[in-house]
């Protein structure tokens, strides 16, 4: 190989490896050996991330609630059941989350927000622990370790809740079609055709976005249209 | 407002002032060359700016800035507007220290794990390509009902550009990759949420995914990931890293954050669909557009741009009637596999009200289907994905107006 | 100075403090969106900027600054860099004052003269095509010897955009123009020189040639003739007239300064050839070009441009020894008439001298001569219209220099 | 024609044509009528020229001279001597112009540099005529007109200076080819070359552009070499 371009880049050291290496796989390859309780996890979060997300990691302060719409039902079954309500408006991350493996990577690679990188691996099983008892996945008492995070993904509320069969991956490594789930019609004339106006921004919205007499250039087929009542002069 | 007068009438005084009194830069001597080392647009083009959507993100950020999409021309995002998407903020990374790993999931996986300086990747063999990159949640407002006013916050997070760099799969190649284990590809960012996602090898294989430094002709702005940055084309934009530090080759799909908990597809039974990456076929007319005011009756060029994840647009078709009637727009050339493309068409606006539409065909046969279509389907909570059919109502008074229909 | 030793060799500490010390970008929170709603280059890019020649001409106004070519990729000229190249000096020019008539050299010439506005030629129908302008005098300081040490001085006075507007043809047509007396064009910019240049039927006809407003999707910059330009593909620059107020249809060609007292090539027998427009085939590699050091020897991407006023390029020849043996370039897509077409080719520096050339050849055949060939029919003292084949010396200490040969 | 684009433009005044159709032709179309002494237009000059042109004419400071070059002999045969001479290193404007309007046309539009078009037409006369006069192709008491102008061009020293018979017009207006007047060669193997190395920029030059390494890019394949000497600090 290093024939073909002689003089282009160097073999990784096993130290640099190691220090970009953080990547934590759904199947746990990745994850450093290490443990983390409950108790432990409630200090951090509240020294390190309450602040943005709230004491009981609910706030909707900076970011969408990270718990809360789990019940102990949804453990069992591995589906969140408020998913199917087509009215319910909002997801936490619980609600969503899969994989814990998802969980631990993250906080490990991104969190606190400011400091990304900064937590030891303890605190990660521990602040992980912390908020899978937030949302009554793991027992106040629990310690969160390499040996059985496996058997808390078996608890995760939606472990069920995904699926990969969609024709929007390229290639054959899901189990998806290749064939899309929606087509439209090319029909060219006198086509069957929705034409009442359903939905549209009402009048008191019409300001939201500022005045778009200023988001469009000051020649051309058109104009933006004044959106921002004139103050008299 | 009704619409604005824009006739061109002959003064009384037998001809526009505009021309009957010499402009004043026609009449003395102009500014010397290099006034700027690297230009600007002009002082009237100040309008033409991205923007971000208020109320949108909770955080600047992690957030979106949308690019405006009514005022540009042909297939070319200016870098200046390209839209940007942060998770963790943006940064402008000095070169001359950034580094690119390539290693493997496990020891096997490689023969040889490699660190490249930037030096290094721009002496190895380039290619230079056009495509677009589309946020998976452009026209993700959209869902449910009319959310935005205009097109540049509708179908903002779409920019086009021409990128220079290497094919992922030479380096991978470089390090001796087993293609037949390491069948999955983690890309991962050198910003703070270090961002992560799994990348299809299907598309490496192919040499359409580079590891590019090149944008425009230039290198890529600090927002687009100076000095590094995937571009996998066809596929949403988040799989694009930037300040792309490390790629690892995997026998096992990855379950990021962005393909756990977001850019995953909430189905009407609850299901996310997860690894949903290509943008399927799309299209939106950008003249007329929301929030614009047409100037008179008479003659319009219609245009806009069309696009799919799944290679070339063969077909545009036009409707000013909400889809009863279509006729089929010009494309301008070249036409280029998951690259806009630029579609026009005459129109004579009568001063009725009129509902404009476009219909986009690709090469793969799939036809951009209507809100009905696609809620029929995958239901109004999908946020990503979102490749309806835009309506654009002109009123009476020659302002235009989203909408959607039913 | 001795080749760079740009080895990225592993310290005694195991390894690369960049890698191991993680960089402040990986561990903190970045910049929010929108900082500029206009973005620009990192900070690290400013010395990728255009460049005026020292002592090239006596005024400021009436000069051209200089692409910077050794550091662009693919295609597409940053519009920020485009060369410039003013006859009066530049202007940024209300568009909503500006006006553009067509009228006839008598009163039969078109059945109606007629005057637009910005907002009327904006609502034409448009097309959008990618073209590069280069200046009549690119590398017209070389005919008789090396006189300038990089490629941004050498061949500089190129671009390469996306161009939008009307095709000419159109406007004509609206005017009820008589094409078979009216065999010639006057375009007419509307700086202080009110630029004028004869403009070939031919190109009109075949709709090539555009009233342009639009240059990689946005408007023209102003350096490059906001609001309004003539596109002229093929042709040289001066004829690309901006500002452009006015286009008269005519039964003789004009004389303008810019094609009889300049833009004409003088012959050896001492007749200056008048009206040469077309840009020949031409091509020059960018890297290595001159003034640059080659960081190390072993692996590098010989990389240039090759253009055609006559249509596309079919073919690019790279040599490393002075023009004795050759090896086929690869050609990046898309491959456009009268446009930058880039090519690529694997090369290994073994330390020794060398000598680095581009031929380009064009559909139609042409294929690109050396400074003997060019010389031995037009002498030295043309000025314009040099498209000889560039060398450049890579010396055993890496530095490349411009050089002729004999 | 109108109705293929109703809404867009309109018919053009006879008053705006006259205002911007100012360009005159080599057949003298659009040159207004009129005329100017040479005396006239040695006060125009010495007013409004030769500040920067020189009082001759011959100035090099902000443009090559306009006047020099030309003989009595040259406005008998139309053809400049001088431009054959492949020693002779610079040329003027009267050397080159082979049409008296492209004279008359580019004055009226452009000149004074800081002020075109702020001449009348007697002064453009004039002042062409004193160009003229210069030159010696016409007499101290001319006055160059609408009706002599012809005439003139009849004496202009290098009228026949020059040819269309080339390849580069696109289209068969002029006398051209379609054939380039060079044509390089496809050779690929063991091709006759000149290698030798005969024409570079000498030592003394290297810092004539500034110094190359600010006008690189600070990585890639490559840097800009160092050019200026560097000072001590
Ligand atoms: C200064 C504010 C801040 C602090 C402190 C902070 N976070 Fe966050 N957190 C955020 C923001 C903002 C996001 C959303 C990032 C994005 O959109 O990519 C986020 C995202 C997350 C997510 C992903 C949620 C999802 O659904 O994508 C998790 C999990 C999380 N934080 C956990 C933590 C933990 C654990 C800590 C403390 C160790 C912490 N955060 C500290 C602001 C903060
Ligand atoms: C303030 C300086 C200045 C003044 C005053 C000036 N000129 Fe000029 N003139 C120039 C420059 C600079 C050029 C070259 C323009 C270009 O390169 O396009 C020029 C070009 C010309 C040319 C064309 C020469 C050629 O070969 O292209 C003519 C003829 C000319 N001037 C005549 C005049 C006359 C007549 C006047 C006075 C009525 C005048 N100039 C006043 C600076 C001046
Ligand atoms: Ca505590
Ligand atoms: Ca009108
Ligand atoms: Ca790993
Ligand atoms: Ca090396
Ligand atoms: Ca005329
Ligand atoms: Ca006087
Ligand atoms: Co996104
Ligand atoms: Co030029």
């Amino acid at each position: 190989q290093g024939e073909r371009f002689p003089g282009i880049g160097r073999t990784a050291t096993p130290l640099e490896i190691k220090a970009w290496d953080i990547d934590v796989r759904p199947d746990f390859a990745g994850l450093p050996a290490g443990s983390g309780s409950v108790a432990k996890g409630q200090d951090v979060w509240e020294a390190k991330c309450a602040s943005c997300h709230g004491i009981f990691g609910d706030s909707n302060e900076v970011f969408a609630p990270l718990v809360g719409g789990t019940s102990k039902e949804d453990i069992a079954t591995g589906r969140v059941a408020r998913l199917t309500d087509q009215g319910f408006p909002g997801r936490t991350t619980m609600m969503k989350a899969s994989q814990i493996s998802t969980l631990w990577d993250y906080i490990n690679r991104a969190m606190p927000w400011t400091q990304p990188k900064s937590l030891s691996v303890e605190e990660v099983y521990a602040v992980t622990a912390f908020l899978l008892n937030l949302a009554g996945v793991v027992e106040d008492d629990f310690v969160l370790s390499d040996r059985n995070i496996a058997q808390v993904q078996q608890r995760m509320p939606n472990r069920n809740g995904m699926t990969t069969a969609h024709a929007m991956w390229p290639g054959n490594e899901f189990s998806g079609t290749s064939r899309p789930d929606v087509q439209g019609s090319s029909c060219m004339r006198q086509c069957p055709a929705e034409t009442k106006v359903s939905s549209y921004l009402p009048d008191h919205a019409r300001d939201a976005h500022g005045n778009l007499a200023d988001q469009n250039r000051l020649v051309g087929p058109q104009r933006g249209a004044v959106t921002v009542r004139q103050t008299s002069e | 407002p009704a619409a604005l007068a824009q006739a061109n009438p002959v003064p009384a005084t037998g001809g526009d002032p505009n021309i009957l009194q010499l402009p004043e830069h026609t009449t003395g001597l102009g500014q010397p060359v290099v006034t700027d080392g690297y230009g600007k647009p002009s002082k009237y083009e100040a309008n033409v700016q991205r923007r971000q959507s208020p109320g949108l993100t909770q955080t600047t950020q992690a957030s979106v800035s949308f690019a405006p999409l009514q005022s540009l021309f042909g297939i070319i995002t200016p870098s200046g507007v390209h839209f940007e998407r942060h998770h963790q903020g943006w940064w402008d990374i000095d070169p001359s220290k950034h580094r690119l790993m390539v290693n493997g999931s496990d020891a096997k996986m490689l023969k040889r794990p490699m660190v490249f300086t930037m030096d290094e990747l721009m002496r190895l063999p380039s290619v230079s390509r056009f495509h677009f990159i589309e946020c998976g949640a452009n026209t993700g407002m959209e869902w449910g009902n009319v959310a935005v006013p205009t097109v540049q916050y509708t179908h903002g997070m779409i920019s086009c550009s021409e990128f220079t760099g290497v094919p992922l799969r030479t380096l991978l190649e470089m390090c001796g990759a087993d293609f037949k284990r390491g069948r999955f590809v983690l890309a991962e960012g050198g910003d703070g949420s270090s961002m992560t996602r799994t990348i299809p090898m299907s598309l490496i294989e192919s040499g359409e995914v580079l590891v590019a430094y090149g944008q425009n002709g230039e290198m890529l702005r600090p927002e687009n990931g100076y000095p590094l940055r995937l571009v996998v084309p066809g596929v949403q934009g988040v799989s694009w890293v930037k300040y792309l530090r490390r790629i690892e080759l995997g026998d096992q799909p990855y379950g990021t954050k962005d393909e756990v908990l977001h850019y995953v597809d909430l189905m009407p039974n609850g299901l996310h669909r997860q690894y949903t990456s290509i943008q399927e076929v799309k299209s939106v007319v950008t003249t007329p557009s929301g929030g614009q005011v047409l100037l008179d009756k008479g003659f319009y060029n219609i245009s806009g741009l069309a696009w799919s994840g799944r290679g070339k647009i063969t077909r545009v078709d036009v409707s000013v009637d909400g889809g009863r009637n279509w006729r089929q727009a010009r494309l301008e050339t070249p036409v280029l596999s998951k690259c806009l493309t630029r579609f026009n068409l005459d129109w004579v606006w009568d001063g009725k009200p009129a509902i404009v539409q476009s219909r986009a065909t690709d090469e793969t046969g799939h036809v951009q289907g209507t809100y009905a279509q696609l809620r029929a389907v995958r239901g109004s909570r999908s946020i990503y994905h979102n490749n309806a059919i835009q309506s654009w109502l002109v009123g009476e008074d020659g302002e235009v107006k989203n909408v959607q229909l039913s």
